[in-house]
């Protein structure tokens, strides 16, 4: 118990209530971000460098800037965001407790709650490189696959759609180049 | 393919609370689950040249509609000519196009000179045409210069611009007085002779000309930049300009030879030789090039015109300042401004001063081929469209 | 290729860049307060009045003919004739502007006042430096503040200053050899008709020197049809400084 | 005496941290050290302030600022207090907090990334094996306080500024953090002092090994440099802001000292970014050739650095704006294949073990690339000069 890690479990546990008690959706977004901070700079004190790093690129960087995006993106013209109606309260709390559980039990069965005895290594980059291009290659390839046809897909989905007109009138026989 | 808070009324982007309970005036649908976005460019907006206001609907970042609304320069410019002298129109007159005041002058005497059947001297018809193709020069200079900085170009550009239309300017002073609002010319002739070394100073002035336009084209006409900004943006169709009417460099951007100082022949231009550059296009690039290209041509017009000029006298010896009432009738009088066609149509009735008096504006008729223009293309190729356009806000809403 | 226009581009600004440093064709700034461009003779900015000679008060070349006033095209002054005359360097009676006021803040600085006037009375200035923390009476300039001696004019406008001169002292050349030519046959007469009535002589000298229309005192409405010249103010007799009348525009 | 100068920060900062207890000795060393990295950045940003005015000036024949101070160089302070005494305008429909925030959520993550520059031999605030992605990391997180900065303003030009911004970043992050990876493969460690030393001269070359003096290094260098010009909205990719278009973009509503800090931040970014190119690609603190090693380490870091702001100047002085949809062409189908394509040669340069045989393999491909890829990207949209005829003649130029 570091006070490093009372501040960054702080700003996890802060931020994830922030994330499901804020009314408006871009600020639960925001406070995301701030459990997502928290939980890089948990990495980074438990040496874990590249992890906590890769966890700001890419979470901070990338994710929360889609869920911003598609908060903004996916609001249709009417009406407010759909309302949480009161039951599905319950069905919530269930999922959670059953992840806590879940949590809970994979913890005890893996450290058992007792301090190592053997002083901790830490890999370095180098090591996750060599794990990642020896032992871990094929799903690393598999992964590389998946993305990449997720890629197409996204990039399939963006194209514009070939029906009728544009919006708005365009000069003759000029389509915008957009 | 942007979904905002629709409610225009509090501040510039809309309230959180009260968002898409209903769609307000102005903010529809695009038909595909978003909404169109409204957004006012103007009347202080740093790239409508002056106050002018562009109401434009975007779809994303895409002009789906775009309204022009101008009026907020007006002046009462005609009202005020017909309740004046005709002289006293003419200071009137600098203040349409402020960068073009002496082809502005130049029209109105023309109309009034058709009017009232005066001649113009030799030497005064010369330093008409000198004094009308250093203003297009620096007409042309300042429009290129703003382009630039309607993409951006942080200033560049204008400023180099602005450094040789300084000169130009000086000239003007030395000549008429004032810099701007020259009120040069008179109904019959020019108000005063150039003074001793003006025409020499004038050749300097035109001799480095050219030093300026190289560097000006190599620093923009081929920058991939710029070519992209402007190449294929706001194509203007051949038939479009001439059933709008559009005049000068914008018409001639697409492929319509017509030139007053060719059609016309107006003032001596007959006597000049120089040659009309034609765009192909009607593209923003075109609409640059082709006030490039005219520079080198009236440069070519002022050295003819330099060279000849004759000595005599600059003002018709009949023409009267006061008491000056010609007969009953009408009479147009136009030229090729920097702009396009500035035409003036008189009627008299015998009185000290017109009975109607009517301005045909160049960038007010040039502009109402704008929405055509930007329909399609991204909010920012809006800016440069209306840049190239060249309009002077004081001459659109007079 | 892509990308040598703007290395182009980038060669251009970087020339004017170093030439900004040598070139005096490539700084072009004027650090104005400091540095002063020299004016251009034909430089105009706002009007001002010409007098002859160190008093302004005597010596104002404006007669109030109220030309200036009528072709103004923004209409910014104003003129009420004096009540009185004054001899005009021809030594003619001419009436003098009780009040000229000019309004620089409507003024347009179009010269056509210079050009309508036939007394080269009035004349473009160039001081531009009038800035004033009262944009409404600081701006309205009064005779005295636009009366200025023609030794300004002489030193801003030379050129156009020296021709003016030249016509006048021919004028006045021309007048006073007139008048001595008049005064010569006037002697000749009065010593051809000294043979004759003397006592009608003089009455008939004295009617001459009267102006015409000598009547009552005139109302305290100005206006040209009101201002009249005071009975008595016969010709070479200088009157007093004209007090100025309180009304501003 | 010339390492003593070489090391002079470095023995003060070991001066200062041995008279402290040794409790306290990282802490004091951590705070001296962001002081100066703070004090000594910010004083950078405001000269550079005025010498780009200067500078710009000059490109445009003008005099620029040169009122206060000598020759105008104090204007930076004129202009700080003012934008400190300035009123706070927030907007009244605007999202307080968010608002609030956003100039600090931008302004911190650029700082952090001054932490990992060698500034000089044995001078980096923070030594760590992954000091690159450290960097990435930091820049990377700069987005969400645009977005933040644009959305909570409620304005429809901020708006458009932030998912411009955003869009941009986004964009040029993958050829930005993809143009670097060459020069780790080569270097073999993401430790940015680990970059530096593999740079340096061998004992008996003349010349330093820096990337910018191999093919692909070059290739990557200017791909980094452009992705840095559009990471820190410079012009031509100054879009976000267009101040034509959208008038000022996603700091539209802030006035005062928050706007002067989104200012610092997006100059603190520049620096950042070149201090990156001159630590990857630009052999960082080492001199370029080994007879010029006596000349301090830090000295050829801020001259290189210096430099490079100078380039950003001049480009800014230069060009106009890109559009939008240009630049995001610009990005996905010019730089990114580039910067995908260097990986491969960079593979083969190390296969090679570079030399003339690196060099004879390198050089075509990446030249061939380029002519291929710009003229993909001109040709398409037939971007070319023109050719103009004159009415009653034929063509002429």
């Amino acid at each position: 118990m570091t006070p490093w890690f009372l501040l960054f479990g702080g700003l996890v546990v802060v931020g994830a209530l922030g994330a499901m008690a804020l009314r408006n959706p871009v600020h639960c977004g925001l406070s995301l971000v701030v459990t997502f901070v928290g939980l890089a700079g948990t990495y980074l004190d438990l040496g874990a460098d590249f992890l906590g790093l890769a966890q700001i690129l890419v979470y901070v960087g990338a994710v929360a800037i889609l869920l911003v995006f598609v908060m903004l993106l996916t609001r249709t013209g009417r009406g407010e965001s759909p309302e949480v109606r009161p039951g599905g309260w319950w069905w919530g709390g269930l999922v959670a407790a059953l992840v806590a559980v879940g949590l809970v039990g994979a913890l005890a069965s893996v450290s058992g709650w007792k301090p190592r005895s053997e002083p901790m290594t830490f890999p370095t980059v180098r090591d996750l490189g060599v794990a990642l291009m020896t032992d871990f290659v094929l799903p690393l390839q598999l992964v590389g696959v998946v993305l990449t046809a997720a890629m197409i897909g996204a990039a399939i989905l963006a194209l514009p759609e070939r029906r009728g007109g544009r919006v708005g009138r365009t000069p003759k026989g000029e389509e915008p180049e957009q | 393919m942007l979904t905002l808070d629709a409610d225009g009324k509090q501040g510039g982007g809309g309230g959180v609370d009260r968002r898409f309970e209903v769609l307000p005036a102005g903010v529809e649908s695009n038909g595909e689950g978003g909404s169109l976005l409204e957004i006012s460019m103007g009347p202080q907006h740093p790239s409508t040249h002056g106050v002018f206001r562009m109401d434009v609907v975007l779809d994303g970042e895409t002009v789906v509609r775009l309204k022009p609304v101008f009026g907020y320069l007006h002046r009462n410019h005609e009202k005020i000519a017909e309740n004046a002298s005709y002289l006293a129109a003419m200071p009137y007159t600098d203040r349409l196009d402020y960068f073009c005041s002496l082809t502005n002058n130049w029209a109105y005497a023309l109309a009034v000179e058709k009017l009232a059947g005066l001649q113009v001297p030799e030497r005064a018809e010369f330093l008409r045409v000198i004094t009308a193709e250093l203003t297009r020069l620096q007409n042309h200079v300042c429009l290129a210069g703003f382009l630039m900085q309607d993409m951006g170009a942080s200033g560049t550009p204008l400023m180099y611009g602005f450094r040789e239309r300084e000169k130009i300017l000086d000239l003007f002073e030395s000549l008429t007085g004032a810099r701007m609002m020259c009120n040069y010319m008179r109904f019959g002739g020019c108000r005063t002779d150039a003074p001793p070394g003006w025409l020499e100073e004038a050749r300097g002035v035109v001799d480095r000309f050219p030093r300026f336009l190289d560097e000006f084209e190599n620093l923009l006409s081929g920058n991939e930049i710029m070519m992209a900004r402007t190449q294929g943006v706001g194509v203007l169709t051949r038939e479009l300009a001439v059933s709008a009417s559009v005049t000068g460099p914008v018409l001639r951007a697409c492929g319509v030879d017509y030139d007053l100082r060719k059609v016309d022949g107006y003032g001596i231009y007959p006597r000049f030789h120089f040659r009309v550059p034609l765009g192909d296009h009607g593209d923003t690039y075109d609409r640059y090039m082709i006030r490039i290209l005219e520079m080198r041509e009236s440069l070519a017009i002022l050295r003819q015109a330099l060279d000849q000029i004759p000595e005599g006298p600059v003002i018709d010896p009949k023409a009267k300042l006061r008491g000056f009432r010609p007969k009953p009738g009408e009479a147009y009088g136009r030229i090729e401004a920097p702009k396009g066609e500035l035409g003036f149509y008189l009627i008299s009735d015998g009185t000290a001063n017109p009975y109607r008096y009517r301005v045909r504006p160049p960038s007010l008729i040039n502009l109402t081929v704008l929405e055509d223009l930007c329909l399609g293309h991204n909010v920012a190729d809006t800016v440069t469209i209306l840049g190239s356009i060249d309009i002077v806000l004081g001459e659109v809403d007079r | 290729m892509l990308g040598v226009g703007i290395i182009k581009g980038l060669a251009e600004t970087g020339r004017n860049f170093i030439g900004s440093y040598f070139d005096r064709d490539r700084l072009v700034t004027v650090e104005y307060p400091e540095q002063r461009v020299p004016l251009r003779e034909n430089f105009r900015q706002f009007p001002f009045l010409v007098h002859d000679g160190q008093d302004a008060a005597i010596g104002l070349r404006c007669v109030a003919c109220q030309i200036c006033e009528k072709e103004c095209p923004p209409q910014c002054i104003y003129i009420e004739k004096s009540k009185d005359k004054k001899p005009d360097h021809l030594g003619k009676p001419q009436f003098f502007p009780a009040v000229f006021n000019i309004d620089i803040s409507v003024c347009m600085s179009c010269q056509i006042c210079v050009e309508v006037c036939p007394f080269d009375a009035i004349k473009m200035d160039q001081d531009f430096e009038l800035s004033t923390a009262d944009r409404f009476g600081g701006l309205l300039l009064g005779k005295t503040q636009l009366a200025r001696p023609n030794t300004h004019f002489q030193r801003i406008h030379p050129r156009e200053a020296a021709e003016i001169d030249t016509r006048r002292a021919d004028e006045r050349q021309k007048a006073e050899a007139k008048a001595k030519a008049d005064a010569e046959a006037k002697a000749k007469a009065a010593a051809a008709a000294a043979a004759g009535t003397a006592a009608a002589t003089t009455t008939a000298a004295v009617d001459a020197a009267k102006p015409v229309g000598a009547r009552p005192a005139p109302t305290t409405v100005p206006g040209p049809a009101s201002a009249r010249a005071l009975p008595g103010a016969g010709a070479g007799t200088v009157p007093a400084a004209p007090s100025e009348p309180g009304g501003q525009v | 005496m010339a390492a003593n100068v070489d090391q002079i920060f470095v023995h003060l900062m070991q001066m200062m941290v041995d008279r402290v207890p040794d409790a306290v000795a990282p802490w004091v060393r951590a705070a001296v050290g962001v002081g100066a990295v703070l004090g000594l950045f910010g004083l950078l940003f405001g000269l550079t302030t005025v010498c780009e005015r200067k500078g710009i000036a000059r490109m445009q024949n003008r005099l620029g600022p040169n009122r206060v101070g000598p020759f105008g160089f104090l204007q930076f302070a004129a202009d700080g207090i003012k934008s400190l005494t300035k009123e706070d305008v927030v907007p009244r429909s605007a999202d307080r907090v968010v608002h609030y925030l956003a100039p600090l959520a931008l302004l911190t993550p650029v700082v952090l990334t001054f932490l990992v520059l060698p500034f000089g031999r044995n001078m980096v605030l923070m030594h760590v094996d992954t000091g690159l992605l450290f960097f990435f990391a930091a820049g990377a997180s700069t987005e969400l306080a645009v977005f933040m900065a644009g959305w909570s303003s409620r304005n429809k030009y901020s708006l458009l500024g932030a998912m411009r911004a955003i869009a941009q970043m986004i964009s040029y992050e993958l050829p930005f953090i993809l143009s670097t990876v060459g020069v780790v493969m080569i270097a073999g460690t993401l430790s940015t002092v680990g970059i530096v030393e593999s740079q340096a001269a061998r004992p008996g070359e003349w010349l330093a090994r820096w990337n910018l003096f191999t093919p692909w290094g070059l290739a990557a260098f200017l791909l980094f440099l452009i992705a840095a010009f559009a990471e820190a909205n410079r012009s031509p990719f100054d879009l976000p802001e267009g101040e034509s278009e959208i008038v000022a973009g996603y700091f539209i509503e802030y006035s005062g000292f928050k706007f002067a800090l989104f200012f610092m931040a997006e100059y603190l970014g520049m620096f950042a970014s070149s201090g990156m190119a001159v630590t990857l690609f630009l052999g960082g603190w080492t001199a370029p050739v080994a007879a010029l090693d006596w000349i301090p380490s830090w000295l050829w870091f801020f001259g290189k650095l210096l430099a490079l702001i100078a380039l950003f100047i001049w480009v800014r002085g230069t060009t106009p704006r890109l559009r939008m949809d240009q630049l995001m062409d610009f990005a996905w189908k010019f730089m990114l294949p580039l910067a995908l394509l260097i990986l491969p040669v960079v593979a083969v340069w190390h296969y090679l073990g570079g030399g003339w045989r690196g060099w004879l393999f390198c050089t075509p491909v990446l030249a061939a690339a380029y002519v291929l890829l710009g003229r993909a990207l001109v040709g398409r949209r037939r971007i070319q000069r023109r050719v103009y005829r004159y009415a009653g003649e034929g063509v002429a130029s």
